[in-house]
């Protein structure tokens, strides 16, 4: 069964390439990406089902395609490989996939790029998976980009409107920030180790390196540049609420289930690299805390549903990178899982709201929709309390709790950061029940359009299965994980609190958000509305609501010398220089064409003049 | 010391030198032309002395005679009258001699130097008759004499075709 | 023999393409299309027949002028096959390009194009400094024509222009040569231009730099390196498509092959003192091309600056001078001559379509030409260095070379990477993306272009996930050219 | 007998020489510039024939004959134009000859 596995993301690649070449009726094109991430889905099962009965020698899985090239030392080949970690994410990718483009064949059923959209789907899943499943840096580095390409020919797929052509080709040089570092990380893992293979990588390092070496900092530090650029962490994290220009299934597919998640996997996949930098590791988890407060503060103030959402998705990946940065790994990789679930649901209930309304995305003009969209209201509120954290029942509570025990217990965590945690507990409560409460309840502002088909609820009611149920295997999760990614605990202090009273505190600080939000939102609105007015108020909300001014930072730090640099040299100045060595000549022409003046007695004189001189050169010199 | 022919160039030469002068320096075409004839001459003297008698001779009959001539035919062709005096003048006047004459000046000092520093001893005393001249110029110059007639061909060719254009108006 | 024919085949064509163009306009193209087929299968010949059969596939040698030692002396390596197919690939594609594009002088237009590819060919298979120059020269004067009598509004100027670079850069290699004879007659008493017994000639480091560095004057003029690339965008800007292709994709080429095999075994002390300073010319150039790229208006000029922010690589890795290095810019030089080849055929067929080469005049072309646009996105994607595509491949080992011993110089280049997006995206986004303001309605693409793209399309995705062959034929002659990597 | 010396002869050729050339450059008067190149080569002539009486050769007679072939073939063609010049233009000012070939 294993050796299916490169039919994984081979079909979506193939499907994507008939889809852009050849010309098909809407009916065949929905089929065909449908079946294909289907096809990929169902083999990825039953490749799990396979590695779970009959798990192979040491429960990795490696196939080689063919080798890549070969040159002087450096051969890194085309094969995937398959171990438990890449497994999760294999299976969860195709799932959540095959769920949203299911969802996207009504959504998008009225656009005339249908083609193009799904192709550019099926090409991103296709790039998803060959990252997931690489067996070596430099092809994880071909899904990488290539999951960066379909997002920014998403972002921008509408492109008639420049400001979606702006917003993908924003996210895609952001991350290719993050990429060129990335990418430089890897020209320093060859130069040292000699190779790119992951799992060579992993075994050589420890022996090549000790602890806090700064080789290992410096790669560790590079490669999470890359991280950190694709997963829309501090400080690179500006692109993706703009990211939201695209059409809703993108969002919930890529800026949301899977690939910022990507840089989560990678970190993941190369943790023996930060268990050697322990200081890179300690950034990781600053970076998650820092990006998890931050963005879960501008959620609050966003007035467009598919930005609270997008600040959310930044803040519940600032939660997996706190538990990467901890040592928490399953935590992490659990954490993504459940968040792909949930957050896919979420932003595919917004879909709904918003094609309902109109192509209204303001949650102040939504509002009493509970009872007129009841699947949608229902699955989207479930996945609000997963988002949010409902103790006991939901999946999303499950994980963020393991992370907040991380936070606490694991081999980097620390007080701070568990507190931190914990604020971000509050702020996803009370943002996650402001947007419920305001578009769901109160007062109806706009009548509804359109009613959602069958091909758009049952993946909402699939994945709000998940969002409950995926909690509960915690424990054969974690037991899963064991080998690949082992839980790194404290050895030294002691942990004040158990985990226990972690968990307890979590769930009453999520009580503590949505009461808050219903007194805000629905019991004095009055009172929310005063507090944006006062002037403090004002300039607190401004600032949150512009993502703490840093794409008005970055645009005067970058982007304008850039563009002025370009500007003041479009004439090229070094092309300057030979028009000023053209003017030279010239100059030199004209003052010899002036001793051509014609007159004889002057010619003469120049002659005898130059005899003379003549002359005396000979006579003299 | 002083042989008389040894005299008869120095004289001579003073003589062309002088007369050479008041040549280039006349405002007054004919005049010009006449103190020149007097320069031909005394080089015609000039070469008698140093033993070229065929040279002195060519030098009076040709250049004194026939050119000049020329010029004298040329001079009365053109009825250059008092305007041109005038003009003269007035091109003459100031210091445009300067310039040229500094410049003469330091060329004819080079020359000097040449050929005082140079190994040019000896002195001008063998006379080379008219004969060895034509055997010469009738052996090894054959060429020579053959191209120096083409060319003499060529200018009464060009002189008579430009002065035959300007006949018809 | 082969070899003389892969030159001869191409001059006849010429001449008989000159001469029946007057009769009958149409047979000159097809005279031009079946002369490069006929080299193309000759080539092609050739690598079936002997590439494992030692480090020459192929030699003939003839006395041209014994009394000053020069040769006739055609050879072929796997790097010379590799950039002569390449050349007739892309050569044959500028023909078929300008099928419609050129309508005066048809037959001195291909007659012209055949020269300059006879003449690249000659570089990359003359063995004699003599003839290396004579072909060198040959590529010239009929690229002088080419733009001067088929370019656009300024294109005197233009030509001028790239005559002069091309021509004082030309001299400078001259005397070089002549110099390196005169030095090599100084110590062993005979007079040769041949390669290989000038190899190892005796040189004070001063002179070897001063030969050197006459040698790299040309070849840094043609690739074109920082200061002295600004003949080509002016260049680009005026000529005409097909034209281009050869400006931009096949001229570097040549410039990147001297390097390899004449500056590099020639000169190997001189060149390893004058690496920083070549690696630096050469991030400068990347950078400073992507720069001014990104303020281009004119589609032709942003693609000669991009065009020249990827041959910085080529010179990168040719100085890093390493196995990975100079493989990855033997390999940047052929992708890039496909991608940018085809970025220009774009460009062409935009300006057939919308009769402009401005990107201001341009706008939502999605909406009316979808394929002619996604192929656009396809090869501007491949510009910015998408990996699976062979520009990523080159560039990558070349950023990997360079790494293991110039840290710093990898770094920024990588930095350039960074900056072909910006001018990839934005060519991509003002020309084919937005609204379509003036409200075109154009043919998409037709048959024959379809074609010409999609054969490119396969090449860069076959040398961006199997580029083996390539390095496959490269390392039979890679083993002989030991100055290269140390 | 041998008193004057070689130098001399040669000297007397150089003051000619330097004195047309000075005529050459002072005059307008094309009528007067013809007459020291006259001088010019007149003095040109005097050098030879003082190296060919030297050295007792015919060679400097000879060479002097050419001289003179070249310089009435000079004058007879100049002094043709000169003449058209004057008919053309009624001047004889060598500054404002110019652009004749127009």
């Amino acid at each position: 069964m294993l050796e299916l596995l490169w039919l994984v993301p081979a079909i979506p690649f193939a499907s994507a390439l008939v889809l852009a070449v050849v010309r098909l009726p809407r009916k065949v094109v929905a089929w065909l990406a449908v079946a294909s991430i289907a096809a990929s889905t169902i083999i990825s099962l039953l490749i799990t089902y396979s590695f779970l009965h009959a798990p192979p020698a040491g429960n990795a899985y490696t196939e080689v395609l063919w080798r890549w090239l070969d040159v002087s030392g450096f051969h890194p080949d085309i094969a995937l490989y398959l171990d438990p970690l890449s497994l999760i994410f294999m299976v969860v990718v195709a799932f959540v996939s095959f769920l949203i483009h299911l969802y996207s064949t009504e959504f998008m059923i009225g656009d005339d790029g249908y083609s193009r959209f799904f192709a550019y789907m099926n090409l991103f899943v296709a790039s998803m998976l060959t990252l997931v499943l690489a067996n070596n840096l430099l092809l994880l580095y071909l899904g990488w980009e290539g999951v960066g390409l379909c997002s920014y020919l998403l972002i921008g797929f509408w492109y008639r409107d420049p400001v979606n052509g702006l917003a993908g080709r924003k996210a895609f040089i952001v991350t290719r920030v993050g990429d060129t570092s990335f990418a430089i990380g890897l020209f320093l893992l060859f130069q040292q180790l000699g190779t790119l293979n992951i799992q060579d990588l992993m075994r050589v390092a420890p022996q090549s390196w000790h602890v806090g070496s700064g080789v290992a900092v410096a790669v560790a530090f590079l490669l999470l540049g890359g991280a950190v650029g694709k997963s829309a962490q501090l400080p690179l994290q500006t692109w993706l609420p703009d990211a939201m220009a695209g059409p809703t299934p993108v969002s919930a597919l890529i800026h949301a289930a899977t690939m910022v998640t990507a840089g989560v996997y990678l970190i993941a996949r190369t943790h023996v690299l930060y268990a050697l930098a322990p200081s890179a590791q300690f950034a990781v988890a600053v970076i998650g805390a820092a990006t998890l407060l931050l963005a879960g503060f501008s959620a609050l103030t966003q007035h467009d549903l598919k930005r609270v959402l997008a600040y959310s998705t930044i803040s519940q990946v600032g939660y997996m990178f706190l538990a990467l940065g901890v040592g928490a790994w399953p935590a992490a990789v659990f954490h993504f899982m459940t968040h792909a679930f949930f957050k896919a649901l979420l932003f595919l209930g917004a879909g709904i709201v918003i094609q309902a309304l109109h192509e209204e995305h303001d949650i102040f003009r939504m509002g009493g929709l509970w009872n007129r969209l009841p699947v949608a209201f229902w699955t989207f509120l479930i996945a609000g309390c997963s988002l949010a954290g409902l103790p006991l029942i939901t999946a999303g509570a499950f994980s963020k709790d393991w992370i907040l025990w991380g936070a606490a217990s694991a081999a980097q965590g620390s007080t701070g950061l568990w507190v931190a945690a914990l604020v971000g507990v509050l702020l996803t409560s009370l943002y996650t029940f402001r947007m419920i409460f305001l578009v769901f309840f109160g007062q109806e502002h706009t009548p509804i359009a359109k009613k959602p088909g069958a091909a758009m609820l049952i993946p909402c009611i699939v994945l709000a299965f998940l969002s409950i149920a995926g909690g509960y295997i915690r424990i054969p999760f974690a037991h899963f994980l064991e080998e690949v990614l082992p839980w790194t605990t404290r050895v030294a202090s002691a942990v004040p609190l158990s985990e226990t009273a972690s968990a307890t505190a979590a769930g009453l600080v999520f009580l503590l958000g949505l009461v808050l939000a219903w007194f805000f939102i629905l019991r004095r609105p009055s009172l929310s509305s005063a507090l944006v007015k006062n002037p403090a108020g004002a300039a607190l909300h401004r600032f949150w609501f512009s993502d703490w001014a840093m794409d008005w930072l970055y645009e005067r730090l970058f982007v304008r010398p850039i563009l002025w640099i370009a500007q003041i040299g479009k004439g090229d100045v070094i092309d300057g220089s030979y028009d000023g060595l053209a003017l030279l000549t010239q100059g030199g022409w004209r003052a010899l064409r002036s001793t051509q003046s014609g007159k004889l007695r002057w010619y003469a004189a120049v002659i005898a003049g130059g005899t003379i001189i003549f002359i005396a050169v000979v006579l003299f010199l | 010391m002083s042989g008389p022919m040894e005299a008869a160039f120095y004289v001579a030469a003073a003589v062309a030198v002088v007369s050479t002068l008041l040549a280039i320096s006349r405002l007054v075409a004919v005049h010009a032309l006449l103190y020149l004839i007097v320069s031909f001459l005394s080089v015609a003297v000039v070469f008698y002395t140093m033993g070229a008698p065929l040279v002195a001779t060519l030098e009076v009959i040709i250049y004194a005679g026939a050119i000049l001539v020329l010029f004298l035919f040329v001079v009365m062709m053109l009825n250059l009258g008092t305007r041109d005096r005038d003009q003269e003048r007035q091109w003459f006047s100031g210091a445009a001699w300067l310039g040229p004459a500094i410049l003469s000046a330091i060329l004819l000092a080079e020359v000097i130097y040449l050929i005082v520093s140079g190994a040019t001893t000896g002195g001008l005393s063998a006379t080379v008759g008219p004969k060895e001249v034509a055997l010469a110029l009738y052996g090894p110059y054959m060429i020579g004499v053959e191209l120096a007639s083409m060319l003499l061909l060529g200018a009464v060719v060009g002189a008579t075709h430009l002065s035959k254009q300007e006949a018809r108006p | 023999m082969i070899l003389l024919w892969l030159i001869v085949v191409l001059i006849i064509g010429g001449i008989l393409a000159w001469a029946v163009a007057r009769a009958i306009p149409l047979l000159s193209r097809w005279i031009s299309v079946v002369a490069i087929l006929l080299d193309l299968a000759l080539a092609l010949y050739l690598a079936v027949q002997h590439l494992n059969a030692g480090p020459w596939l192929a030699q003939a040698d003839w006395d041209w002028i014994p009394q000053f030692g020069i040769h006739f002396h055609l050879a072929m390596d796997g790097l010379s096959l590799l950039l002569v197919i390449l050349t007739l690939f892309i050569g044959l594609l500028a023909v078929f390009v300008s099928w419609r594009e050129i309508t005066t002088a048809i037959g001195f237009y291909h007659f012209n194009i055949l020269c300059i590819l006879a003449g690249i060919l000659g570089v990359f298979l003359s063995l004699d400094l003599f003839l290396f120059y004579f072909s060198w020269e040959l590529m010239l004067v009929p690229m002088y024509f080419l733009i001067l009598l088929w370019g656009r509004e300024h294109r005197a100027r233009a030509a001028i222009k790239f005559f002069l670079f091309t021509q004082i850069s030309g001299l400078l290699m001259l005397i070089a040569i002549l110099a390196l004879y005169i030095a090599h007659y100084r110590v062993t008493g005979i007079y040769t231009f041949e390669y290989a017994e000038l190899l190892g000639t005796p040189l004070s480091p001063l002179a070897s730099m001063c030969i050197m560095l006459g040698f790299f004057a040309a070849f840094a003029v043609k690739l074109p390196v920082f200061p002295f690339h600004t003949w080509l965008p002016d260049a680009c800007a005026e000529a005409s498509t097909g034209t281009n292709m050869i400006l931009a994709g096949l001229l570097a080429t040549t410039a990147g092959y001297g390097m390899i095999r004449f500056l590099f075994p020639l000169f190997p002390n001189a060149t390893r003192t004058f690496a920083p300073i070549a690696m630096i010319l050469a991030v400068i150039g990347i950078l400073y091309g992507a720069f001014l790229a990104l303020s281009q208006t004119n589609l032709m000029r942003l693609l000669a600056y991009a065009s020249i922010s990827h041959l910085g690589f080529v010179l990168l890795g040719i100085f890093a001078s390493n196995a990975l290095s100079v493989q990855g810019a033997v390999m940047t030089m052929i992708a890039h001559g496909i991608s940018t080849g085809a970025l220009f055929l774009i460009a062409g067929l935009l300006e057939a379509r919308t009769g402009s080469r401005e990107l201001d005049s341009m706008s939502g072309l999605w909406d009316t030409v979808p394929r002619l646009s996604g192929v656009g996105l396809f090869f501007a994607l491949a510009s910015l260095g998408l990996p699976g595509m062979g520009d990523f491949i080159g560039e990558f080992l070349v950023l990997l070379g360079t790494f293991r011993g110039h840290l710093i110089f990898a770094i920024v280049a990588a930095c350039g990477v960074l900056a072909a997006m910006f001018y990839a995206l934005r060519f991509v986004q003002r020309a084919f993306h937005g609204p379509n303001l003036r409200q075109l309605h154009l043919p998409d693409l037709a048959m024959r272009e379809g074609f010409v793209l999609g054969v490119m399309i396969v090449a860069l995705l076959w040398l961006g996930f199997y580029p083996q062959p390539v390095f496959h034929t490269f390392a039979h002659a890679a083993n002989h050219l030991p100055a290269l990597w140390r | 007998m041998n008193a004057v010396p070689m130098s001399h002869g040669l000297i007397l050729g150089g003051i000619l020489f330097a004195i047309g050339l000075a005529g050459l450059l002072m005059r307008r008067n094309l009528l007067l510039i013809l007459v020291s190149i006259e001088v010019m080569l007149n003095g040109a002539g005097v050098a030879f024939v003082a190296a060919g009486s030297r050295w007792a050769q015919p060679d400097g007679q000879i060479m002097f004959l050419f001289i003179l072939a070249a310089a009435a073939a000079e004058v007879s063609v100049a002094l043709a134009l000169l003449v058209r010049y004057y008919r053309m233009r009624g001047t004889l000012d060598a500054d404002t000859a110019r652009g004749l070939g127009e």
